[in-house]
């Protein structure tokens, strides 16, 4: 077995109205993969259903090495002071490191 | 109209939209999937568009229609103003702002249970509405966003005065970015187009749609009504966002004021009775979809257990239950 | 009677059940989303409520619908009493109250599909029977209540005795919560309240629902059982819930044992055949949606695998395929 | 045929796709649940395999059903061949496979599309063509497990040679490990099952489920094409799957070449119109659910950033917009 | 930047039918911010598919302070000992602290 | 309380088409355990709506010692070297241990 990497896992609680804004920024930062999932809750702007668009939440996660994840905790504490509600939590993590990619053409390559 | 709002009051989609309410004053754990009412939503504003556009193809637009629309945009100006200067004496400038654009704009689902309203009563209605309500949501948001910066760059000043590092962070969006958002709003693409496609559509097109469009159309909105009174209800009985008196106050009286407005402008520049109900309900209902979205990318520092907890939680229910019979009443009373 | 099976075999819906545990049996990966088997459930539940308040509204409550609530009711209260006698004595007398509870209760779904047996053979029936199966919900829920309670207190004395520090955790619902919980249950409360808007709304609102909730019933019936199917097919493919073999000649035996009770019930308080072959399915057909739901809060000690596993997976199919057309046929045999 | 062309383009289902490609290209935040996605996936099956059922039981099987099922069955051996032949030689062995099983099967989606533009202009066809659907599945992924097994040992020699400790990690799927995926896959299972059902069916049975199966069709039909659409739409402007022009070209060249070649069978084994238009849709149509789903388990090398994408953002729209009316025009054109 | 704060992200997983029991549980030790997802599994009492009420499972996400963790795994532990089943587990986090709350008139303040 | 016991939580990132194909590997592995969600996201293979079956990923967890877990990740290894785009990473949990098992009749015993 190959050997196992030590990562970061980048959890955000956003809105999902502000999805798009977060995949952006994070676009911005070079990292192109990510995984969301839909969610509802509650917090101190009250319930949030899921159940309209303008009351809906996803829980983005974003696997990334701690040089990038310091770049992207700056983008978000700017959200945050912007007045964005959105939560921003990381852990480390023990990762199975992808296949090595051997190039081929049709795809491109993201982080 | 006591007779009217009673009657208002048996119709199925109103009684289930009650059944809800109850539901989530009880605290029952039913439990809505929210792709299904996001499924609703997505019918319900198809289904609308396409009536609209296919009314519109049949019925053209009458100088009536392009007079309904003007005063429709006029209200989404002037309603998200006359807000803005009463509210931001009182509350936070940024709701303020974000209430004034969300009273500006319409409920899409207020709307069709209006034209259910008028349908179950024989009175007619122009297709020319529903371009009306589309043409509302974008002033109204625009508005918005600009007393937002003006707030802003106001607040900005004040406060590069006292706490000179703070400034950095504060980088709005621009005005671009925020346009786009508007302007991209998917509910708001999916009406338009919907509406468009009923106007291209030949009528062979239409009649293939009637079963889902029209047939069905009853059911849903009953279904979407029980879902959003579960959602009302839940809203109150959780009692979270304790809202200040003014804005309880706002909720309930700026609906029937805005609605008077709308009649008087309505019977002024000649409207037909149904067209003038509809005005009414335009100008006196707030969006609960499309603008706390934008709004939340848009003016980010408003908080959306105000605005949405207002447009959806008490304007809503009040209009439904109570505003479409008396709007109506009073239409019918002064029409001749 | 064996035509009457076999066409009830080719009825679509049916067949969608076949195909459904087939495809789970096959071990598919088939993923039907799980808002969509909500969306049914809801869909079905409201469905039903509108028919029967419409059926009520114009029917009435004749001196036969009374009887018919009140042998219900009888039933409701009778099944879970001997079923818990008979199966505490062998198995855990938690799941012994679970399960009764389960089979003192009452499928909508088999009932549903009971009333489209009956209406594609032109045989009768009152909206009242929807009362019925209504009402028998919350007497099977409260008796299994009561049950575990009973147990829950005779087991604490035993312990208390042996291992008195175990009794802290120790501290059960109290029985208000428990009956908040059965009496606030989602899918009861939308069922009680299609049955009651139904019954209020007038003639106009029901037709204008009529392509909802009757002409798109059976497809949609028939989509919600091939999920259903499919659940039953895992369910038995995986196997994982070896049940005790008394269990399972209970899944298979208190049908058509129930069935036979209330059929003499039936036929001696004077019901018509349709009101007696539907109360034959609601006295044998048992609850895998409301109860489990309910009793999974209100008696965490039983084990959901046992009960559930019964009342969908064996239970259901059971009635679907078989207990339909031979609770029909006895009926037809026996009335005049 | 510009007629004909333009005719389709005003066709609400393919105006909402064409909507839904708009919204995904301007990038807007429309959020479809992907629960609803599912359910009109699986709705549109079982509409589709219980109309073809109902055909074929009223219908029968004549000999030209059997020529035409025979004829798809060999377009679909042909075209993976074919494609196999001339991808391989420039591209990734493993993406060739996958690429050559995408294209010799089918898009339901494409079918059911044809299908409506048919009716529209009442041109007949026969319930066996959508038998010739269903079994095109098979043989096409059969054929690219067989190739992708092929390429595979070829490279193991090579690698075995070069690294032999890489070897051991090297356990491809046993062919019946295969069959049973591409044979339990869900989608197909469902298709089937429907068919069959709406084969056996009473014409009571059938009759009763018409508003749901033809009623609403067209309206589901549309909303799911608004769906692909702003899938489609995401894809392009998203551009994250850099295709080789190579693969560009095949994805707009083989459907009317495969169409052409379809044409001239259907003329020589003497199809009418419907039937040939029909075979021509099945051979130049890619899937892009079930093969999709099934090579990313049986041929894992494959990136489905190049299968997926030329079935669905690149083949799937040039036959909507472009295809259907193209090949029915060289039909016509054709036919007596 | 602001700095990161410690925290500990509690994962539940729960019949869908506990949700309300869980989230008034929390609300009893002040916690009203939380998130849910909808989940499907596995397990000791077979399948839970999520296609029925009586079927489904939702995973509770709650980010809070060590000393009300402590509660609130006492509580769960309650719930284990009268038969529910739910899986309790946490984690350290480290978060982006919220926003300096300005006081605003109109919106009650939660965890 | 009871004592907090130490486990691995695995977390596995598939297309949804290979659920099935992991969920009987964990199986092999004595692993009956195990709770999924629906998800979306997007990588090197392009965005994954989850709007087709063909499009869709899930996210899996499982908790597992230490010794179940070494197992487990030579397996997605394995997966990872054929081809199959899974992603794998584990974390420490900490976790209240199930309530001990009465036995009783007519429920089977899975990890
Ligand atoms: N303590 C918490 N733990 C987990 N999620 C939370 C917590 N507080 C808030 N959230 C999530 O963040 C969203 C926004 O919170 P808020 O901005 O406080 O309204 C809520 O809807 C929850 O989904
Ligand atoms: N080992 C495990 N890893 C992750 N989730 C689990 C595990 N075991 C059980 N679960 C989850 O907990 C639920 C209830 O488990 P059980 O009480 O064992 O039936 C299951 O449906 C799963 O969602
Ligand atoms: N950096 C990442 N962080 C989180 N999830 C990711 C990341 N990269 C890929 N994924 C997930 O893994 C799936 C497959 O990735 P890929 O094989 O790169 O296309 C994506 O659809 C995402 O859900
Ligand atoms: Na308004
Ligand atoms: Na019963
Ligand atoms: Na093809």
């Amino acid at each position: 077995m190959r050997e196992i990497e030590n990562k970061k896992l980048l959890t955000i609680i956003a809105p999902g109205e502000l999805q798009r804004m977060v995949v952006e920024q994070l676009k911005k930062r070079g990292i192109g993969g990510y995984t969301v999932v839909a969610a509802s809750g509650a917090g101190t702007s009250g319930l949030r259903s899921g159940m309209l668009v303008s009351d809906s939440s996803v829980i983005l996660y974003v696997i990334m090495s701690e040089e990038r994840l310091r770049e992207v905790l700056v983008d978000m504490d700017q959200f945050m002071s912007r007045g964005y509600r959105v939560k921003a939590f990381y852990q480390d993590i023990s990762i199975l490191p992808r296949k090595e990619a051997k190039p081929k053409s049709g795809e491109a390559v993201t982080d | 109209m006591i007779g009217s709002a009673a009657s208002n009051l048996l119709d199925p989609a109103v009684l289930f939209f009650v059944l809800g309410a109850g539901i989530g004053l009880l605290r029952s754990n039913l439990e809505i999937p929210s792709a299904l009412a996001r499924f609703l939503t997505l019918y319900l504003l198809i289904a609308l568009g396409l009536k609209g556009g296919a009314a519109l193809s049949t019925g053209g637009l009458p100088a009536e229609g392009i007079l309904a629309i003007g005063a429709a945009m006029g209200m989404a100006t002037f309603v998200p103003a006359y807000a803005f200067y009463l509210l931001s004496r009182r509350i936070d400038p940024f709701d303020s702002a974000a209430i004034a654009a969300t009273y500006g704009s319409v409920s899409a689902v207020t709307f069709i249970t209006a034209q259910q309203f008028l349908t179950a009563r024989d009175v007619d209605f122009g297709g020319y509405m529903t371009v009306a309500m589309v043409l509302m949501e974008t002033p109204a948001i625009i508005m918005a966003v600009f007393l937002a910066t003006m707030v802003r760059s106001r607040q900005a000043v004040a406060k590069a005065a006292s706490a000179p590092e703070y400034d950095e962070a504060f980088e709005p969006l621009s005005t671009r970015e925020v346009l786009r958002e508007a302007l991209t709003d998917g509910a708001q693409l999916v009406l338009i187009g919907s509406l468009v496609i009923g106007y291209l559509a030949g009528t062979e097109g239409k009649e293939e749609l009637l079963p889902f469009t029209s047939g069905i159309f009853k059911g849903m909105l009953a279904f979407f009504l029980l879902e959003m009174g579960l959602l009302v209800g839940r809203q109150i009985s959780e009692g979270r966002a304790k809202l200040d008196k003014a804005l309880f106050a706002f909720s309930f009286l700026s609906p029937p004021v805005n609605a008077a407005i709308a009649l008087v402008l309505a019977y002024m520049i000649g409207l037909q009775v149904g067209d003038a109900v509809l005005l009414a309900i335009l100008a006196s209902s707030a969006s609960y979809i499309v603008v706390p979205a934008v709004v939340r990318y848009a003016i980010p520092e408003a908080r959306p257990g105000v605005y949405f907890t207002m447009a959806l939680g008490l304007t809503f229910p009040f209009n439904i239950l109570i505003g479409i019979p008396l709007y109506f009443a009073a239409a019918e009373y002064v029409w001749p």
